[in-house]
């Protein structure tokens, strides 16, 4: 066993246990930082695949951005998590009975499977895996490039459309308004006659 | 191969956290996201075992792709807690039957 | 690697699409004009219409590295989506003018997920079509919960999305395993690799029970149908029949491109799987759909067992059976859109039609729509002379070819147990007397029209069934050259 | 290229589709605002119709066993599918007699109708184009197309101007006749592939088949004609559907539409799988006669006349499924020949109860008694369909159960004895009725006020009498017709399948 | 004019005169309903008597008119067999018809259905002369089915009458159970011999003699037993013998003429005729001629008996007429066939003359039918007194009188008769001679001799108060010529048509091949032959025989009871009181009927109904499958809870139970 092993168990096991404390934690808060740090864990793990702007994209844009808008949420709801727990280890049974029938059955398949896989290539020197990755973005996969473009377009129109809302009863300074207001617009000059009172009713409106 | 087993195992602790965290919807798509971590891991193992860098790329574009979904879920999720004051799955059943 | 300008001329369609889309949404913000928006989409689809009918016919093309496939199929498919969706959009005008959804956005998101379902249609790689199906997912998450607020439009958009979101980690999950086994994300090569080399089946099988159920998901059939009833009953009447239309197309080109294009050596692994589901969707969608008192809901349950009889189709594994599974989802998509369309017709002054006592006495009102109606439940039924009848032929036909006849038996059994919820919908509209006296508004913008156009279109293929049925023999025969 | 079409339309396609256009251009005169337009179209419609098909008597030749008047067209070339149209001498009658029968729904509607009236007659003309379909089809998916397409029209009559338990009888009867075609569109597609590609009915004729595969074909064709017949045990959506459904509707059912059921045995079963039908001879044999038994019996406690009726008519259908598995000529020009004279009979009893009934509004028996005091003329009538549905001589009722009893004694004593036992039955239920219904005192005062028949009633009843009474005389011309095909379809029935 | 369009006018006359005056009888009135009427009949005995004198020289004919229909090989047809059997019922057929026909323009003078009954009665003659020119099996059939008709038709001919239509109904049905058999014989004969004709059935008998038919496991029958029979049945139920006779008394609500016409002198003799055309077939089963004897000889004696105690006039001679059914029958047991028709035709003249007389004696008393209230009516009723006493006399076998000599011939043909049963069929035949002779002069003391009874009845009998109006105290006059005319007519033949016509009939082989008499083994006739020597002498014999004596001391006994000591039967009946219940209730037959045959059919269609189609059928298996499905459905429905983390579970255990049915 040398290092490389050392390090992908090392990572493996903190990369399971935050997974464990996500599905467990009774705060979502917490889930979400264990999620994070499952993030973490697995840009380790790739980066000792050779894939390293993949792992610093994982940090960048998941951590940086998913998790945060997810903290966000998080704190925005006012959740009643006490209320969200009950029946929690009532489900256990059946979720570890699910979970595990999946984990045999895919240990038995993986392990019988009869993988192809040579050891990974040592690459070149001069080898740079965001380069290359980014020669592929760009020539073959251009056209799942684009869409993917499309599709953080969509994903914009979408929460637009569903969170943004004028409220109705918003007052708002317009300054384009402010800006362009004449003298005429502020004050109304009116030529009153004089009056008599006349009877006691009417003397109060008009004030 | 460790790399699988330690994606097989990361999808079913996801699988198993859908079931235990059957009321709130933001652990469940954590779980989502957590499962999605085991998929890319698979991916970047098999790319980097095929020395092929198309499994990379997908993983690329499902970072991608699972941004802009966090992004339009929370959404809906913001305008459904305005709406139902709640996100608790349990209230989620207008629909039925 | 280097793309020419000239590897786009199969793309034109989508990249019309997408500039389109654009635009709308541009003049959206600029003018806030909806009529505009009407009528550019409108103008979108025709476009692309004539763009792709130009292109058909030329044979199968490749672009983008082969990633992107044009072939007889795609053309078919393509041509029907854009129908579905103009009729769709003319539909859902004073449908969602009276409801304030009437807006650029939900015009740019309709055709940004058609866009998605395009992609899907052709896309010939993995990656693509993963692309693809997101596209189109969330357009369609973001259209179902377009009525923000609506408690039951949100709760659908919820469910959709967390269980769509599921269904797309399932899916990737299973592509991961069949990469890491054939080592090519390219369809093509996949076939290919597959059919050089015995690999281990044990673990192409594991691989394609999670890409069958992502897909399984997007076609709504059982076990992964769950969301369909909810989010059809939720959602706006307007997108729920656009969830009817294209979408439908695509995931039955995304169930084409993964099975046969990519996965067909595998057939012995699927065919059981699809087995499955099928006689489950059949079940449960026939049965469940009994029980209905929302006409919505009803056709959801009805929506699935109908997908159940397009995989009775698929996974005969012959030429016959995938051109009966085109066939069928184009002619549901046909009766889908129109009933959702009458639902949405009936749907006026802030009133939802959605309950099936809403259709009581509906002759008395309307004859005319009445019969529309009764007409596209005859042939959703499956009876002749509509062309639902030839659908299930062609299905049945081809499930016997291939010595599927307890299949087949099981399929026509359970179609009985739909006769009944069909034939009630008639029965309120015949027999019974209505219970609101509201005369029907005929609605503008050529939503009439349309809809008789649609539902004559049901008896008409009925009677002279034979271009449509020889089209996608013919097209699937191309394609799979 | 009009011209090449136009001389290309064939008798029995006109016979289908003149029926079929008349209704749709009713539908298209709009609602009950123009209801005189309506119905002079409808019996203009319905006329024309029968008109067209009596060349296919004239010119038909008892020469041969041949289609006649065939017309052969590709219609679903991706399936195979054709319009092929012909007829021989077992289908040619039923032609004639539901085009026939088409104008006496027109005429008996006239005046009773007077809700939507558009729709009804629609309803019925589309019906008699598709019934002829039925009877003209040489194409099984035709066959299929328009064996299933009739139940549209009908579950709409029944439901639409039906009784008050109008509805679970317009479904139950969809339903169960659905439940059967089903297994039969599987059975077709089946027979498709083992003929090598073809929707030849007749080609079916020919294709060698297992003993197994003969089973379950019989299977699945059974269900499909059994319930349409119907046959024991299938049997009990009829008396629902006669009972709820309107006049019209009721003589429809009971003259035509069990007739496709029978029809279905001798086009279907008996040549295509000689062999399973010879195998379950017995079981057919048994189940038709509990129909003749176990009916006439139930037929006898009846106390609502049209479900008397209905009843009757299962166990008269039960001496035509009798009829034709005897594989002797006897029994199978009986059958058919009972199936006409049914037609007639079951269609003028209809009417008859549906006179009285729109001048009662009652359909129980116990609400009449005396109608010979306030209509006589209408009694005379009456009288003369009940001797003829008791098998009177004379009539056409005999004509056919004399042919089967004495069929049937030719392969078995105890057959015949049970089938002649409807002799008893017979006229037991249908004079015991017809006793307390027309005969004795005048029970209620509404009877005594009834008014005979009106001039239009009189005219369809009296149609209809001298049809049963010339058939009764001479029904040679008929049998004639038939005696080609019969021994055709014998011939098939004979000649086992599973040697070739 | 060709003989074989004279056949046709035969039944087409009164046909077309039945069709006239049904279908126009508005237009045409009273008086042209019965001028067309009885000119068809008319012209249906002249043509008769013109076919009898054509059939005299010798001349038969047999031959189809039309083809009915084929089906197969089989050709059945309608046709005639001219012979002289046909043409003897054929003149009796249409003289007795015409005689009715005349009388019934007095006797239903006042009825609102005038046209109606004659043109029924017309339809009656014409469906009766079809029955015996018939030349094969289905018209046979044909003419059997539509005199029950008729008889239907006419017996309800009042509809209004409660026990009118109860009758009818009875009387169509009882008749259907015997064509039930009926019908069965001929399948029989046509699944054996291949044919429905007369000529070519009797060919082809003769080879069916050995053959056996196995109608129960193990059980094989002589096949012409079976056959002959079923034949009989069809006969039991038409000509009314035991225990198919249950309709006949019940049809005497009809009105009187046809009483006479139908239920008295034609159509109850067509079992009669039909076993006497059969003979080729019944000769060939000894058998079924015991059989045929023995029912006989049961009918002869114990209808008799019911006669005794009847007080309608209509229906002692109902039952008398049972009981002389019973003696044809007997002949027909014994071979001898022509005593039977013999007897059938001197029947025919002196019942319907006796039935005749009892309807001009219900006109005399104003629609009372009822005997105990008559009493001295010859006072007031010469012509019909007469003409009744003839009628009588010759009924109970009065030596010279027609009765005497075809009876006699029967006992005679019993007594040389070797069958089993003719025995004790003998004992009960001359039993019946002094029942007969009893019961007829018991009436006829109790109608014309005696105390005036009408004048004081009026309270007793059982008319409802809306007829008493109508003139029912005057006193019983003569009846008009239409109806004593016929009663003249008919008084002629029934006194000497027995002494002119034995001799030629029975033993002169006047019959030839129409009857087949098996002479070895049946030798009665012959034995008869040799005893004969001529009328005169049979007559000065019989004076010296048991009959004759028991004849007498019939008359005697009635005589006694009824005139000279009245309060003796009620006595006796007091003292016999369970015997009297018993022939009160007619053994019980009606009630087991009732009880038995209508009500066990109405049970079990009930039973049949609510259990076996309301509740298995539509119950358990068609709503029952739509409940099940109801209940799957709500199943199904409740799985699709609301809430996602079960719609996750459904995905997520879906994939897990795909991956582990597909992988491993």
């Amino acid at each position: 066993m040398d290092f490389k092993d050392l390090v992908f168990y090392g990572l493996a096991a903190i990369l399971l246990l935050a997974g464990l404390r996500v599905i467990t934690s009774r705060n979502p808060v917490h889930s979400a930082l264990s999620l994070v740090l499952a993030f973490f864990t697995a840009a380790g793990l790739w980066l000792l695949l050779q894939a390293e702007f993949l792992a610093i994209t994982l940090v960048l844009v998941y951590i940086g951005a998913v998790m945060v808008l997810f903290m966000f949420v998080v704190m925005m709801l006012d959740i009643n998590t006490e209320e969200m727990r009950r029946g929690f280890w009532s489900y256990l049974p059946a979720g570890l009975l699910v979970g595990g029938l999946m984990v045999a059955e895919m240990l038995l398949v993986l392990r019988a499977g009869d993988w192809d896989l040579p050891e990974p290539a040592a690459l070149s020197a001069g080898y740079s895996n965001t380069k290359a990755l980014g020669r592929l973005l760009y020539t073959e996969y251009v056209y799942a490039f684009e869409l993917a473009a499309v599709l953080l377009l969509v994903a914009m129109i979408a929460a637009i459309v569903l969170t943004h809302r004028k409220r109705s009863g918003n007052k708002q300074m317009q300054a384009g308004l402010q800006v362009k207001v004449r003298r005429e617009d502020r004050i109304r000059l009116v030529n009153l006659k004089p009056q008599k009172p006349e009877t006691g009713s009417d003397t109060d409106a008009g004030g | 191969m460790h790399y699988l087993i330690l994606g097989s195992i990361l999808f079913a602790i996801s699988v198993v956290g859908i079931f235990l965290n059957r009321k709130n919807v933001l652990i469940l798509l954590m779980a989502i996201e957590l499962m999605l971590l085991a998929v890319n891991i698979n991916f970047v193992a098999f790319s980097a075992y095929l020395n092929d860098m198309a499994g990379q790329v997908f993983v690329f574009f499902i970072l991608t792709v699972a941004a802009a979904e966090a992004a339009i879920g929370l959404a809906i999720l913001v305008a459904l807690f305005r709406n139902l004051k709640s996100i608790n799955v349990e209230d989620l059943d207008g629909l039925k039957g | 690697m280097n793309f020419t300008l000239s590897d786009l001329a199969p793309a034109l369609p989508e990249v019309f699409v997408l500039a389109m889309a654009c635009g709308i949404l541009l003049f959206g913000a600029l003018t806030r004009d909806s009529r505009l928006a009407h009528v550019l989409t409108l103008l979108t689809l025709l476009g692309a219409a004539a763009l792709t009918a130009f292109t058909a016919g030329s044979g199968t093309s490749h672009a983008f590295g082969g990633q992107f496939v044009d072939d007889a199929m795609a053309d078919v498919l393509k041509l029907m989506s854009y129908f579905a969706t103009l009729a769709v959009v003319v539909y859902s005008r004073a449908y969602l003018a009276e409801r304030g959804l009437w807006r650029g956005e939900f015009h740019a998101l309709t055709l940004l997920a058609l866009l998605g379902a395009m992609v899907m249609i052709s896309a010939n790689h993995f990656l693509v079509l993963y692309v693809g199906l997101e596209l189109m997912s969330l357009s369609l998450y973001a259209l179902v919960a377009f009525q923000r607020d609506s408690a039951l439009a949100t709760e659908a958009g919820m469910k959709y999305f967390v269980l769509g979101a599921l269904a797309s980690g399932l899916l990737l999950y299973g592509m991961s395993l069949i990469y890491g086994l054939t080592g090519t994300l390219e369809l093509p090569t996949m076939q290919a690799i597959l059919r050089a080399g015995a690999r281990d089946s044990l673990l192409l099988a594991f691989g394609l029970v999670f890409l069958v159920a992502g897909l399984g998901f997007k076609l709504g059939v059982a076990p992964f149908h769950m969301w369909l009833p909810d989010i059809y009953q939720g959602a706006p009447t307007a997108v729920t029949l656009f969830l009817g239309s294209a979408p439908k197309l695509a995931a039955f080109a995304f169930t084409m491109r993964l099975l046969v294009d990519g996965l067909e050596p595998a057939i012995g692994d699927w065919q059981g799987m699809l087995a499955v589901m099928a006689v489950l969707s059949l079940a449960i969608g026939n049965l469940a759909a009994i029980m209905q008192s929302n006409i919505k809901r009803m056709l959801a349950y009805s929506t699935i067992s109908h997908m159940g009889f397009v995989l009775l189709g698929v996974l005969t594994g012959s030429l016959a059976g995938y051109s009966s599974g085109l066939y069928y989802a184009i002619i549901y998509v046909l009766m889908g859109v129109g009933t959702f369309g009458l639902v949405v017709y009936l749907s006026q002054g802030g009133f939802e039609a959605d309950a099936l006592d809403d259709y009581k006495g509906l002759n008395q009102r309307h004859p005319w729509l009445a019969a529309i109606m009764a007409m596209l439940m005859f042939s959703l039924a499956g009876l002749p002379p509509f062309v639902g009848f030839y659908a299930k032929l062609y299905v049945l036909q081809a499930l016997v070819g291939a010595d599927w006849i307890w299949l087949a038996v099981v399929a026509v059994l359970f179609s009985l147990i739909g006769a009944f919820y069909y034939l009630r919908v008639v029965k309120l509209m015949y027999f019974d007397s209505p219970v609101a006296d509201a005369p029907v508004v005929a609605r503008q913008g050529g939503a009439q029209v349309l809809l008789s156009v649609n539902g004559l279109a049901v008896l008409v293929l009925g009677l002279v069934p034979q271009a449509l049925i020889a089209l996608c023999n013919q097209a699937m025969q191309l394609s799979l050259q | 290229m009009m011209e090449a079409m136009l001389s290309g339309v064939g008798l029995l396609s006109l016979a289908i589709w003149v029926p079929i256009v008349a209704g749709v251009l009713i539908l298209m005169t709009g609602g009950d605002d123009n209801r005189e337009g309506q119905r002079t179209l409808a019996l203009v419609g319905a006329i024309l119709g029968f008109l067209v098909t009596l060349p296919l008597w004239a010119g038909f030749d008892i020469g041969h066993a041949r289609m006649q008047f065939e017309e052969l067209a590709p219609w679903v070339p991706a399936f195979n599918v054709q319009y092929h149209l012909g007829v021989d001498g077992i289908s040619m009658p039923f032609v004639i007699l539901n085009s026939l029968t088409t104008v006496l729904v027109v005429l008996a509607g006239w005046q009773v109708i007077q809700a939507r009236v558009g729709q009804y007659m629609a309803a019925f003309l589309i019906q008699s184009g598709l019934l002829n379909g039925v009877f003209a089809a040489l194409d099984g998916v035709l066959f299929y197309v328009f064996f299933e397409a009739m139940l549209i029209p009908l579950y709409l009559i029944i439901g639409m101007w039906g009784g008050p338990n109008r509805i679970y009888a317009a479904i139950k009867f969809f339903l169960y006749t659905l439940l059967g075609s089903l297994l039969m569109l599987v059975a077709v597609v089946y027979l498709f592939f083992q003929s090598g590609a073809s929707f030849e009915i007749l080609a079916w004729h020919r294709v060698p088949l297992g003993m197994t595969a003969q089973v379950l074909l019989f299977v699945a064709f059974f269900f499909a004609f059994a319930v349409k017949v119907p046959m024991w045990p299938v049997h009990t959506w009829l008396p629902d559907a006669h009972v709820e459904a309107p006049t019209g509707g009721s003589v429809v059912l009971a003259a035509i539409t069990l007739k496709v059921g029978a029809y279905g045995f001798l086009r279907f079963i008996l040549p295509i799988v000689p062999d399973a039908a010879h195998e379950l001879t017995w079981l057919m044999v048994t189940l038709s006669l509990i129909a003749v038994v176990y009916i006439g019996l139930v037929a006898l406690v009846q106390n609502d006349m049209k479900k008397l009726i209905a009843y009757s008519s299962i166990a008269h259908m039960g001496f035509v499924t009798l009829g034709f598995f005897l594989y002797n000529p006897l029994g199978i020009e009986g059958g058919l020949i009972q199936m006409i004279s049914h037609g007639f009979v079951s269609a003028a009893l209809f009417l008859c109860i549906g006179i009285m009934y729109d001048r009662v509004h009652s359909r129980q028996i116990a609400d009449y008694g005396g109608v010979v005091n306030s209509m006589p003329r209408f009694a005379a009538f009456f009288m003369l369909f009940s001797m003829a549905n008791a098998g009177l001589p004379g009539t056409s009722g005999f004509v056919g159960e004399f042919m089967v009893v004495l069929g049937a004694m030719q392969e078995n004593f105890w057959w015949a004895f049970f089938a002649a036992t409807s002799l008893i039955t017979g006229a037991a239920y249908s004079l015991w009725m017809y006793k307390r219904v027309v005969f004795g005192k005048v029970a209620h005062a509404q009877v005594a006020g009834m008014p005979d028949l009106d001039s239009r009633e009189f005219l369809v009843l009296l149609l209809l009498a001298l049809l049963v009474l010339g058939m009764g005389l001479y029904p040679a011309p008929l049998t004639e017709v038939m005696h080609a095909s019969v021994n055709n379809l014998l011939d098939h029935a004979a000649q086992s399948k599973l040697v070739y | 004019m060709d003989m074989k369009t004279l056949y046709l006018i035969v039944p087409l006359a009164p046909l077309a005169g039945a069709l006239v005056a049904g279908l126009f009888g508005r237009v045409i009135g009273r008086t042209g309903a019965h001028t067309v009427t009885i000119l068809g009949v008319l012209i249906a005995f002249a043509a008769s008597v013109l076919v009898f004198q054509d059939v005299q020289a010798g001349n038969t004919f047999n031959g189809p008119v039309y083809t009915w229909l084929t089906a197969g090989d089989l050709s059945m047809e309608v046709g005639f067999l001219i012979d002289r059997l046909t043409v003897l019922m054929m003149l009796v057929v249409s003289f007795v018809s015409l005689c009715v026909h005349v009388y019934t323009i007095g006797y239903m003078r006042d009825d609102p259905g005038y046209q109606r009954f004659f043109s029924y009665i017309s339809l009656f003659t014409f469906s009766m002369l079809m029955l015996v020119m018939s030349n094969n099996f289905l018209q046979l059939f044909f003419g059997w089915e539509a005199v029950g008709l008729v008889s239907y038709l006419l017996i309800g001919f009042w509809y209004t009458r409660e026990s009118a239509i109860y009758a009818n109904l009875k009387a169509f049905m009882v008749n259907r159970v015997g064509d039930f058999g009926f019908l069965l014989g001929i399948g029989l004969v046509l699944a054996h011999t291949g044919s429905l004709d007369y000529e070519q059935v009797f060919q082809a008998a003769p080879g069916l003699a050995n053959e056996e038919i196995s109608l129960f496991e193990g059980h094989a029958w002589p096949l012409l037993a079976v056959i002959c029979i079923l034949l009989f049945v069809g006969a039991m139920g038409k000509s009314a013998q035991f225990p198919l006779h249950v309709w006949l008394p019940d049809s005497m609500e009809g009105p009187t003429p046809i009483s006479a016409l139908i239920h008295a002198a034609t159509m109850v003799t067509a079992g009669i005729f039909m076993v006497a055309r059969m003979s080729p077939l019944f000769e060939l089963s000894d058998f079924a001629l015991s059989f045929v004897m023995v029912i006989g000889a049961i009918t002869a004696l114990f209808m008799g008996f019911l006669g005794v105690i009847q007080n309608d006039i209509k229906r002692v001679v109902a039952y008398s007429t049972l009981s002389q059914l019973g003696y044809m029958t007997v002949a027909l047991g014994a071979s001898a066939y022509s005593v039977a028709i013999f007897h059938l035709m001197t029947h025919a003249f002196f019942k319907a003359l006796l039935f005749l007389a009892a309807g001009s004696v219900i006109i005399g008393m104003h629609h009372d039918q009822d005997i105990r209230n008559m009493g001295g009516l010859r006072k007031y009723m010469p012509i019909t007194w007469i003409t009744a006493l003839i009628g009588s006399l010759a009924l109970i076998g009065t030596p010279f009188l027609s009765g005497f000599y075809s009876k006699d011939s029967i006992l005679e043909a019993v007594h040389f008769s070797n069958l089993p049963g003719s025995g004790i069929t003998w004992l009960a035949v001359t039993a019946g001679v002094f029942v007969t002779a009893f019961y007829s002069f018991r009436m006829y003391f109790l109608v014309f001799h005696g105390k005036e009874r009408f004048r004081n009845a009026h309270a007793s009998h059982g008319h409802e108060g809306e007829e008493v109006s109508h003139g029912h105290h005057s006193e019983p006059r003569e009846s008009p010529w239409v109806v004593t005319l016929p009663l003249i007519l008919l008084a002629i033949p029934s006194l000497v048509i027995g002494y002119l016509l034995i001799e030629p009939l029975l033993y002169g082989n006047w019959f030839g091949h129409a009857i087949r008499v098996e002479t070895a083994s049946h030798p009665a006739m012959t034995d008869m032959a040799q005893a004969f020597h001529g009328a005169a002498a049979m007559g000065m014999h019989a004076l010296t025989t048991l009959p004759f004596w028991l004849t007498l001391a019939g008359v005697a006994s009635a005589w006694y009871l009824y005139m000279v000591n009245p309060a003796l039967p009620q006595k006796i009946r007091r003292r016999f009181n369970i015997l009297y219940l018993v022939l009160e209730k007619k053994y019980g037959c009606d009630d087991f009927n009732d009880w038995f045959f209508a009500g066990g059919a109405r049970l079990l269609g009930g039973r049949l109904w609510r259990w076996g189609d309301v509740l298995v059928i539509d119950g358990a298996m068609v709503n029952g499958s739509a409940r099940l499905v109801g209940a799957l459905a709500g199943m199904v429905r409740h799985l699709q809870s609301g809430f996602i983390y079960h719609y996750a579970f459904a995905m997520l255990v879906g994939v897990l139970l795909l991956a582990a049915w597909f992988v491993g």
